[in-house]
């Protein structure tokens, strides 16, 4: 076909060429390689259905749960084999958790496993995992994919030939990785759930977002996803259609509790309520996103109703005169000498964050409060981060408890990313404990509940967004459906997170 | 006295140009050289004017051997040389204008103060308009040229002057005025002269002594002797005579 | 015609001083490398981490940190990776989680063909335009070439290349917009190669042309004024002999010097390019191995680039004293 | 005999700085045959090499030109474009030895290279032929064979003079401007090159020879011109100049006087500035004898342009 | 020759007017360049925007003057520093030769040999950002081209006659460099320093692309036109054009004075100018 031409990349009903972002640093799942499922080479023993609900994959059924959420019991699946022929086993299982959790391995996402106590194999087909205090969303981590013993071990797990030539029990094997340019895959023939009809798989790397778009255009991709700007070029294009993946991926301003200004709960308030978050979704978004109020998306069945937060410049202002922040000569608010004056941070080069910031910045300054925005790399922000807001963003849908007590649990305060703005408050503390230690749902959800509920009345963050996953389809292909998308995402995310089961066209 | 003892110069070290050359010349006197083109009159005359460094043998200025070359020479001893160079267009810096090109060497020496003066003296006498000096080196006739290189080799009063075939793009009126110029100053100053030309009848006119560059019988032999690398086209190959040093007057 | 033989001895002689010197030069650059990545304020863990270690506690990174012989003086690391090269072992990139000889051997020969033949275009093409544009100074072939140049100098490389995909690709549809194959293939043949070469390579050169352009025709417009010319011209040579064999001749001394010093700067426009492109190249990995600290991938890289500028430059010195007598072999 | 070249009132005018003009050559008018050979002599910046350069169409940018110089096929050259000479005259109807030679060489490639593109131009010699014909043309000016593979920067000025002069030959030109063709040569060398010179105006070419060498002038010319201050002052037969009547012009009597073998005086005084020439006669201030006529320019009459030409003795007698 | 003076008076003109702009429009407009306005998102040129606005609302116009002001300040004074330094590095080693020749050629392969980019992340990141370390890092990669190109002219043109008549005139090293040597080798140095203008100027926004630069908010021309490439595949053309405009206009008449500039430096294009 000519080079470049339209058809070429759509020429098969069996292939599929999308076009991402991120590449990955490692195939190794021991290193961190999808550890949030999906990640198509790779089986977890859990997978997430189109609606988030965890169903089995290597694992025969959901998980029993004994002794009040410290023993998960997995039965295995018989009869599957990895790509390479040798047959899957509950050895592999134990083998895979037991590396991650290795001191020795390079894993940097294995504190998401500091719950496991110990994990065995009850013979072939059962794994146990014993926890070392109740936490009930454990059975989420359980999505990440499981190494063949056989094949990984032997190597030096951090650097092995396996990092990069993967087998997997997945649907797709991976026949090439040239790094920077792209990854393929075949289907697996052997794959437990059936071969998949999509033969062909072809992830391009294309870290610039203009140039995917070009890319896209010239027919060279099949899809791929785009930020919002780009995503409208698309919209007079009828051979394309846009997919509209929800997410939990937010936005929002974290305001340090060791700033005098940022630490007075009044400020936090007023900012809160002056910033005109429809306007930023509107504008900022094109309306792909939704207003956040809080990590948990206001249509998620964890929102707490009714601590939504409207746009109220006024409110904001008279929070602000009534706690004895004047307005100040050039319109800036003082208040015992201090001016109502604080450096925001954003990661240069995140366009999406830098307009967030700015927006913010530009309603702050409405409501009398100056907010200087800066830029730089996380090394030089995170020094800074006690002192200076900074843009976050982050977002996993899984479980609440994943964002919320990272983000707000005191005892992480200022530890790594987790919890920025050192926000400190003893009842959300207490609730978020609640919340992870289980119990029915309701009872969660009551927790969290309160958790939301804190914020509001204490805004440590100003949460402005949560951003929609854009992407940008070859309109031949019917019935493309989308997750709910994390902060994160990587190869199994956008529509084609389940292209193993998408059938042929008649 | 300037004397050059045992010369040997080229540049290649093992094809020497000049091989084994000595010549004297006594203060105030005014020596010419004459030989065949190609011989190497221009090497030698750049090694006695510190500017080429030989191969063998030494330069000793009024009895104090030459202590280093080029930039390598103390300052009194280069400058005690006034160099007429052969080629007026090639040893002209393009960008300075007559007027600098003649006071470069007072100004390259610290005597800035007398620069102008000594140039409003010696421009008249070389034959150079005020309207001339202004004049960068393409926007004159290679005559003209000289007569700034003559200007510029007396600026600084050198006890010594080396004149490569100053009169060669001369005629015969520039030439008789500028030869002058130089027996004014030598009389003035008492500076002595090497000139080189291909003009027997001038440089006898000129010069106190001519010394003549001729073929050798015994090439290696000779200490003493002038011998051409080359044999010039009108030498017949293997027909070679006695060198020569032949004196006038 | 028996033309005049190369001054094999002297050229030898400055190629042996200079490898000489490379030596203790390669010492010095990988140090001073090291000491530079160690000062950075980036943190090799948490870029090993990447953006897993954005979640990542302290216990968990000072571990990672621990595993990755980061918390050791960078002194101590550059001794154990020099006394490790010198036996053929490169070390593993932290960045791209490979050894990094395999790093290198996968990519590097990408990264030469692009950057050789986006230079050799870059030359050839920039020496032909500035001799054009040096022809008549002032004239209207003069100034667009100019006008072109500057313009060309003003314009990233990114964005050169974006728009570059964007004509080629999308409005013409003839040329494939960036990878090394077509993104469906599997294998690299030659001509899916060669073709896709074609956009990545006329950006680089586009980006390295102006120098050229601009230098030959400040030479050869230099030299056309000159003497030398209006002998040849006397002489009844024609005007493309005039303008080549004297004109250029005289004036091809900077362009040389360029074939040398332009190195770094390809390299650096190789790195943007090779990143717009997706071409799998090694230059791309250098930012990322910056940023990431990545000490061996670093070393390796600034070796190679090392190597790649010092033959530039002997080269150019080399050919410094073949084209222009007067200057000679020494240095 | 067949007229190559006609010069009718050339003038060669630069344009200076602040609007000022320096009048290099003017109203120059001579007429050169076939065969002929015709020395220009004159003080050193009296416009001897610019009226070459004009010849060839070679001035630089800020120099005006009027008047005519026409080839014997009628070509104008003043008006001829740039394309027409540097295809059809330069080298092929004109040759050129330029005045300081070496400079006039590019200086980064051998005399060899030269030498060869030359002749490959201009005979179109490729070759076995090509290598024979460098070493002959060579040998022509006699420059040494031995020295063909050096660069311009490693010549002696008389060898550099020796490779303009076989460049300026190889053409075969029908007319040869030579401007000091003899310079840094040593006397049998000199004598050589006017040989070859004469040789070269006896197979039937024209030669322009600039020169301040009157030996050798007198050794190769039919006809003298002397040029003062831009202008042709006298044009006389050779064998007149040089005989025993010498020339007619006071400035040219000065001139042969001041040779070495003879008073080796200077003509008194210095030229004029060609920026501001005086409205009379340009000698008139150096002239021993100046008359009042001597206010008007004196027109260039009977081969001689001065009010007092002087006269042979006999004449002068027979007017008594 | 009037189309070159015209040339120049044009160059001139525009050059007077950059300066002008940069000087007084931010004193005279007290308008804040970084001011969002979501709702004047993206307007084409008009009335109120002569230069239309970018994709958070700011004004074009106030923003390449701005923009102007950061590139011209680190186009120029890159330029400057590279070229000081690289001429004289490059003259020294040419006109000395010898060990201070190799040692400063050495010096200048050792710099070369870390990749630019690479060069400058370090710099920038060693400090805060800001103009400064840019300036610097730009400037620290920068001088080795022009060292190299003027030591070759000076090897070239220092076995030249005129540098023995100045030598036998009693001239010093130093002075045969300076009055002789660099008076030649200028028209490459100035010719350097005109494409290293807007070299740094995209240079800028390169560091700033990878968060070493200047913050990306901040008004560069570099960055401008940088982050208006996704408008651009959009349709909207304006926020890349006036930028884009205001680093080429710029440069072009820069490179038009610094062209007549080297015509004077040439003394045989100089008698044929007219001014
Ligand atoms: N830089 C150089 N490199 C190599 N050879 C040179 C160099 N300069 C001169 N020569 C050679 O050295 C020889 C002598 O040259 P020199 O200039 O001393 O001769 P000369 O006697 O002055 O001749 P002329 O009367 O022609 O000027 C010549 O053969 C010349 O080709
Ligand atoms: N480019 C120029 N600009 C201005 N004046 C010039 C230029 N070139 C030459 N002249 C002047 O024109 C006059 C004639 O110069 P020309 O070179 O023809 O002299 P010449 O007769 O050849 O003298 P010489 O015997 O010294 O070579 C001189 O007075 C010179 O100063
Ligand atoms: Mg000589
Ligand atoms: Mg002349």
């Amino acid at each position: 076909s000519a080079p470049g031409g339209g058809d070429k990349a759509g020429k098969g009903r069996d292939e599929l060429v999308v076009g991402l972002a991120n590449e990955p640093e490692t195939l190794s799942p021991l290193l961190g390689y999808g550890k949030d499922g999906n990640s198509k080479i790779f089986d977890g023993l859990l997978r997430r259905d189109s609606a988030m609900k965890l169903e089995p994959a290597l694992a025969a059924e959901l998980p029993k749960v004994t002794d009040d959420g410290r023993t998960y019991t997995y039965k295995l699946r018989k009869g599957v084999t990895f790509s390479d022929g040798k047959p899957f086993s509950a050895g592999d299982v134990v083998f895979t958790y037991r590396t991650i959790l290795d001191e020795k391995t390079n894993n940097a996402a294995k504190g998401e496993l500091a719950a496991i106590d110990k994990v065995t194999a009850a013979g072939d087909d059962t794994v146990v995992f014993a926890l070392k205090y109740p936490y009930a969303p454990f059975a989420e981590r359980t999505v990440l994919p499981i190494v063949p013993e056989h094949a990984a071990k032997g190597q030096d797990v951090n650097t092995g030939s396996f990092n990069t030539a993967p087998i997997g029990t997945g649907p797709y094997v991976l026949t090439g990785w040239s790094k920077g340019e792209k990854l393929t895959f075949k289907a697996n023939p052997a794959y437990w759930g059936g071969e998949p009809k999509v033969k062909k798989l072809t992830m391009a790397i294309i870290k610039d977002d203009d140039v995917r778009a070009t890319r896209l255009r010239s027919g060279d991709l099949d899809g791929a996803i785009l930020p919002p700007n780009l995503v409208k070029g698309f919209k007079g294009d009828k051979s394309k259609v846009t997919l509209t993946a929800r997410t939990t991926d937010f936005r929002g301003v974290t305001l340090p509790t060791a700033n005098k200004v940022t630490g007075d709960v009044a400020v936090r308030r007023a900012l809160d309520l002056a910033v005109d978050r429809d306007a930023m979704v509107d504008k900022l978004l094109e309306g792909a996103g939704r207003a956040g109020y809080g990590p948990v998306p206001t249509d998620s069945e964890w929102f707490a109703k009714g601590t939504e937060r409207p746009h109220d410049l006024d409110k904001a202002k008279k929070l602000l005169d009534d706690a004895g922040w004047k307005p100040g000569g050039d319109g800036i608010r003082e208040k015992d000498g201090q001016r109502a004056a604080f450096t925001l941070w954003f990661p240069a080069g995140d366009k999406l964050r830098e307009e967030h910031a700015l927006a913010f910045a530009s309603d702050a300054k409405k409501a009398g409060v100056d907010v200087k925005v800066q830029s730089g790399t996380w090394e030089v922000i995170e020094p800074r981060m006690k002192e200076d807001a900074v843009l976050a963003g982050g977002g996993n849908p899984a479980d609440p408890d994943f964002d919320l007590y990272n983000l707000l649990h005191s005892s992480l305060a200022l530890d790594g990313f987790n919890n920025m703005a050192a926000y400190s408050d003893p009842a959300v503390d207490k609730a978020l404990e609640e919340g992870r230690r289980g119990g029915d749902k309701a009872t969660r959800k009551a927790a969290y509940d309160a958790v939301q509920r804190g914020l509001a009345d204490n805004p440590g963050y100003v949460f402005l967004t949560h951003v929609d996953h854009l992407y940008v389809m070859n309109g031949d292909r019917k019935g493309l459906t989308t997750q709910v998308e994390p902060h994160d995402h990587g190869l199994g995310a956008g529509p084609w997170w389940n292209v193993e089961d998408w059938q042929p066209a008649k | 006295m300037l004397e050059l003892r045992g010369i040997t110069a080229g540049y290649d070290p093992r094809d020497p140009v000049v091989r084994d050359v000595s010549l004297t010349i006594g203060d105030g006197e005014a020596v010419g050289l004459l030989g065949p083109s190609g011989c190497g009159k221009s090497t030698l005359a750049r090694v006695a004017a510190l500017l080429h460094r030989p191969d063998a043998g030494s330069v000793v200025i009024d009895g104090e051997p030459a202590r280093g070359w080029r930039h390598r020479a103390p300052r009194e001893q280069r400058t005690a040389f006034g160099v007429v160079f052969q080629q007026p267009r090639q040893s002209a810096d393009p960008r300075l204008r007559l007027r600098d090109l003649i006071a470069e060497p007072l100004r390259a020496t610290g005597r800035r103060a007398e620069a102008d003066t000594r140039v409003g003296e010696l421009a008249p006498v070389v034959g150079l308009s005020a309207e001339l000096l202004a004049r960068r080196p393409h926007e004159v006739s290679d005559g003209q040229l000289q007569r700034a290189c003559v200007a510029r080799a007396l600026v600084a009063r050198p006890r010594w002057l080396i004149c490569d075939e100053m009169t060669a793009m001369l005629d015969a009126s520039t030439t008789a005025a500028l030869v002058g110029v130089v027996e004014a100053y030598r009389r003035e100053s008492g500076a002595g002269l090497l000139a080189v030309g291909h003009d027997a009848v001038l440089l006898e006119r000129w010069c106190d002594r001519t010394v003549r560059w001729e073929p050798l019988t015994r090439p290696f032999t000779v200490s003493r002797g002038l011998r051409p690398r080359t044999p010039g086209p009108q030498t017949p190959d293997g027909l070679n005579t006695v060198p020569v040093i032949r004196v006038t007057q | 015609m028996n033309r005049k033989a190369l001054p094999w001895g002297p050229m030898a002689r400055m190629a042996g001083r200079r490898l000489l010197a490379a030596v203790p030069l390669l010492a010095v650059v990988t140090f001073g490398v090291f000491a530079l990545a160690a000062a950075s304020p980036f943190d090799p863990a948490k870029a090993y981490a990447g953006s897993a270690g954005l979640g990542a506690r302290r216990d968990v990174l000072d571990q990672l940190r621990a595993n990755l012989g980061a918390d050791e003086p960078f002194v101590t690391r550059w001794w154990d990776w020099l006394g490790a090269a010198l036996t053929g072992d490169l070390g593993e990139s932290t960045a791209l989680r490979q050894p990094v000889s395999h790093v290198i051997g996968e990519r590097v020969g990408w990264s030469v063909l692009l950057c050789g033949v986006a230079f050799v275009v870059a030359v050839s093409v920039g020496t032909v335009l500035g001799v054009l544009a040096a022809r008549r100074r002032g004239g209207w072939l003069d100034r667009a070439v100019t006008g072109l140049a500057y313009t060309l100098e003003a314009a990233p490389p990114f964005w050169l290349g974006l728009l570059a995909v964007w004509f080629f690709s999308v409005e013409l549809g003839v040329l494939p917009a960036g990878g090394l194959t077509d993104t469906g293939a599997d294998v690299a043949t030659a001509g899916q190669v060669a073709s896709h070469l074609v956009l990545p390579a006329a950006v680089l050169a586009a980006t390295q042309l102006p120098w050229f352009v601009l230098y030959v025709r400040q030479g050869v417009g230099d030299a056309l004024a000159e003497d030398p010319v209006r002998g040849a011209r006397a002489r009844g040579l024609r005007e493309r002999t005039v303008l080549l064999g004297h004109a250029l001749r005289s004036g091809l001394l900077p362009v040389l010097t360029l074939i040398g010093s332009r190195v770094p700067e390809l390299i650096t426009g190789a790195l943007l390019v090779e990143t717009v492109f997706s071409w799998p190249g090694i230059a791309s990995a250098t930012v990322e191995a910056a940023t990431k600290v990545d000490f061996p991938l670093l070393a390796a890289l600034t070796v190679l680039a090392t190597a790649a500028v010092l033959v530039g430059n002997l080269l150019a010195d080399l050919l410094y004293g073949l084209v222009d007598p007067r200057i000679g072999f020494d240095g | 005999m067949t007229t190559v070249l006609s010069v009718r009132e050339l003038s060669v005018r630069f344009r200076m700085p602040g609007g000022r003009h320096v009048a290099a050559v003017g109203d120059v008018s001579f007429e050169l045959a076939a065969g002929e050979c015709l020395v220009l002599v004159g003080e050193s910046g009296c416009g001897k090499s610019v009226l070459a350069s004009a010849l060839l169409g070679l001035l630089p940018g800020n120099a005006e030109t009027s008047g005519e110089a026409r080839l014997g096929d009628g070509l104008e050259l003043l008006s001829a474009d740039e394309r027409t000479l540097a295809r059809t005259v330069r080298g092929r109807r004109i040759g050129l030895v330029p005045q300081s030679p070496a400079a006039h060489l590019t200086p980064v490639r051998t005399v060899r290279a030269q030498l060869a593109e030359t002749v490959r131009e201009l005979t179109g010699a490729r070759g076995a032929a090509l290598a024979e014909a460098v070493e002959a043309a060579a040998a022509r000016a006699a420059f040494p064979a031995g020295h063909l593979d050096r660069y311009p920067h490693q010549l002696s000025g008389g060898l550099a003079q020796r490779a303009a002069t076989a460049l300026a030959l190889v053409g075969d030109a029908p007319l040869l401007l030579a401007d000091e063709p003899t310079t840094g040569l040593d006397r049998e060398l000199v004598d050589r090159t006017a040989d070859e010179l004469r040789r070269h105006a006896d197979a039937g070419h024209a030669l322009l020879m600039i020169t301040h060498d009157l030996a050798a002038a007198e050794r190769i010319a039919d006809r003298v011109a002397v040029m003062y201050a831009g202008r042709v002052v006298e044009i006389a037969d050779a064998a007149v100049f040089f005989g025993a009547a010498g020339p007619r012009h006071p400035y040219a009597r000065g001139l042969l006087d001041a040779l070495p073998e003879r008073a080796f005086a200077p003509v008194p005084g210095m030229p004029p500035e060609l920026g501001a020439l005086p409205a009379g006669c340009a000698f008139a201030a150096r002239c021993a004898t100046p008359k009042e006529a001597c206010e008007a320019v004196p027109a260039l009459v009977d081969g001689v342009a001065c009010h007092h030409p002087h006269r042979p003795l006999a004449e002068e007698a027979s007017r008594a | 020759m009037g189309s070159r003076t015209r040339a120049l008076r044009v160059s001139a003109g525009v050059m007077a007017a950059v300066v002008l702009a940069v000087l007084v429009v931010p004193l005279a407009v007290p308008l804040d360049e970084q001011a969002v306005d979501l709702g004047a998102k993206l307007l084409p040129p008009g009335a109120a925007h002569p230069f239309g606005t970018d994709e958070v609302g700011r004004d074009l116009l106030l923003r390449c003057v701005y923009g102007l002001r950061v590139s011209l300040l680190v186009g120029v004074v890159a330029a400057l520093v590279a070229t000081v330094v690289g001429t004289a590095a490059g003259a020294l080693a040419g006109a000395f030769g010898g060990w201070p020749d190799r040692l400063l050629m050495r010096l200048v392969d050792l710099f070369s040999a870390v990749p630019h980019l690479l060069l400058g992340i370090f710099v920038v990141a060693l400090f805060r950002p800001g103009i400064w370390p840019v300036v610097a890092s730009v400037a620290v990669t920068h001088w080795l081209s022009t060292a190299r190109v003027v030591r070759a002219e000076v090897l070239s043109l220092r076995s030249r006659p005129y540098i023995d008549a100045a030598v036998s005139g009693g001239a010093s090293r130093w002075r045969v460099t300076v009055r002789h040597l660099l008076p030649a080798v200028l028209p490459q140095a100035g010719l350097a320093a005109v494409l290293m203008v807007p070299h740094a100027i995209w240079h800028e926004s390169a560091l700033s692309f990878l968060g070493l630069g200047l913050p990306t908010h901040r008004a560069s021309l570099g960055n401008m036109v940088n982050s208006a490439r996704g408008s651009l595949l959009a349709g909207d053309w304006w926020p890349t054009l006036f930028p884009g405009l205001f680093i080429i206009v710029p440069t072009l008449a820069l490179a038009g004075l610094a062209g007549a500039w080297r015509a004077r430096l040439n003394p045989r294009h100089r008698s044929e100018l007219t001014l």
